[in-house]
């Protein structure tokens, strides 16, 4: 798995690329969390997973943890562009029901 | 067209075993999914596989081995053009297995409660033994929805 | 930047037995490369790695078992930064070995005799173990040219 | 390994995609070879490797078999399009120095 991160504004956009699962996710968690922590102001979270292959439940939690993260904080976070595969995943754990699913980034970033 | 289809329906099998270690999810999913590729599974069918391999072996990871490292020992075998694999560990075993299986039912509070339903859904079937102290195995079954013969032997002709 | 290459470079090992028929030698290349990519070996590597690997499991299914389906057992292990891989088979063994590490000898005038010669070429080390009657196990190493670690932690900072 | 086989007046051009090993070259020698006896003009047989992933020994085998059975009618044999990885295979191998290998499909089929 690799991360880039990009700080637009009070927004932060993530693109994630690789496989998201029990290894990588705790990666994934601590390399969010430091960036939200230095930036108190970032209120909005956006993942894209046009990169993302594969995700499990491991990486399904890691997803669910920075979202509840961000409402805690008064903020809120989207996923974009995930593939088929990845979708399924989404949708058979409920998550999409939670977590709103943007088709493009512009449309989440704005 | 030369037909391969009984070679490629022909029964198989194997045995993988490695220690209980985070790497080795990654690695065990993709080592399934060439196996069972040998069957006229689809892309999106050998992703299902992917899935339930990777929760079945992220369980003895964090489950059945929580404070050391264990051995995980999978076999999977084709049988007349069936999928089935079994995921066993000699860890701590499932105290209340009916409990285990309720989505969103965790003994670990980080964690989603998701894996055994994911196996569930993502596989035809899926059955658990297991022992308090024992161990635990896993095994699951799945069928080609398109039962011909996959790409191996494919040739567009003159 | 988060640096996982004591994650990475940490100890590990595999074993994985299947039977000596065709389909399992592209199963076998592409589990031992999901096993060996826990290095940071080059892509180019890792084709290396398949192409050894490939040879000596296509020998088991040939040479060691030519007229029956045998067990193939290959031990993997990743020990200090080195990747070490040993294909084994139960077979009729080499009765000479000098003679089959000649490139472009084999028992077979169909095949190129160039299996040992790739194994040889494409890794850093092969020996060879065989006994007449008893079986061979071939024995391979290699290490990455760029020791660092993989882009499994590799993050783009802000 | 799939193949498409496409005949150009004496010339046979055959697309070969995936992986060319113990398994699938007999699939490979088996089906160029029917199509080499029905049709016995054929003078000139391209092998385009461009969608090639693997090869080994035993498909480098096949290949050389489809050599030889080529000059032995009075014909000739070329490869176009092989990847590196691919590539690499050949050289080692020698067999460069005795089938030739042009860089595109159009330089061969004339
Ligand atoms: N191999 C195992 N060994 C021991 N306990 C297990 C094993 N697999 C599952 N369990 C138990 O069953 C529960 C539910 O498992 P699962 O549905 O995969 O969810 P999760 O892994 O998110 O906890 C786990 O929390 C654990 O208590
Ligand atoms: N596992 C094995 N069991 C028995 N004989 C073997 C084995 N591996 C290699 N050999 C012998 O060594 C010879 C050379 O092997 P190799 O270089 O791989 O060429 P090839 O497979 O093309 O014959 C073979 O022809 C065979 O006689």
């Amino acid at each position: 798995m690799k991360l880039q991160l990009e700080k637009v504004g009070r927004t932060l956009v993530v693109q994630i690329s690789g496989d998201l699962d029990l290894e990588s996710a705790p990666i994934f968690r601590d390399k969010i969390d430091n960036v939200l922590t230095e930036y108190e102001m970032i209120n909005k979270l956006v993942l894209n997973l046009a990169e993302v292959n594969f995700v499990d439940s491991s990486g399904l939690g890691a997803i669910l943890g920075r979202y509840k993260k961000m409402r805690s904080r008064g903020g809120f976070m989207y996923l974009t562009e995930a593939k088929p595969s990845v979708s399924k995943v989404f949708e058979l754990s409920g998550l999409f029901k939670i977590i709103p699913l943007e088709q493009t980034n512009e449309d989440s970033a704005i | 067209m030369s037909n391969n289809s009984g070679e490629y329906s022909s029964n198989n099998y194997m045995r993988l075993t490695f220690p209980s270690k985070p790497a080795n999810v990654a690695f065990a999913r993709v080592a399934i999914a060439a196996f069972a590729i040998q069957l006229p599974f689809t892309l999106e069918e050998i992703d299902e596989i992917k899935v339930a391999t990777s929760e079945a072996v992220s369980n003895c990871v964090i489950h059945a081995y929580p404070d050391a490292v264990g051995l995980v020992e999978i076999n999977a075998e084709i049988d007349s053009g069936l999928f089935r694999i079994s995921i066993k560990d000699t860890g701590i075993g499932i105290a209340d297995l009916d409990a285990a299986k309720v989505p969103s039912y965790s003994t670990n509070p980080e964690r989603m409660g998701l894996g055994l339903v994911f196996m569930d859904s993502f596989m035809d079937s899926l059955s658990i033994e297991t022992a308090v102290g024992q161990g635990t195995t896993a095994i699951m079954e799945k069928k080609p929805s398109n039962p011909v013969p996959n790409d191996s032997s494919q040739t567009q002709d003159l």
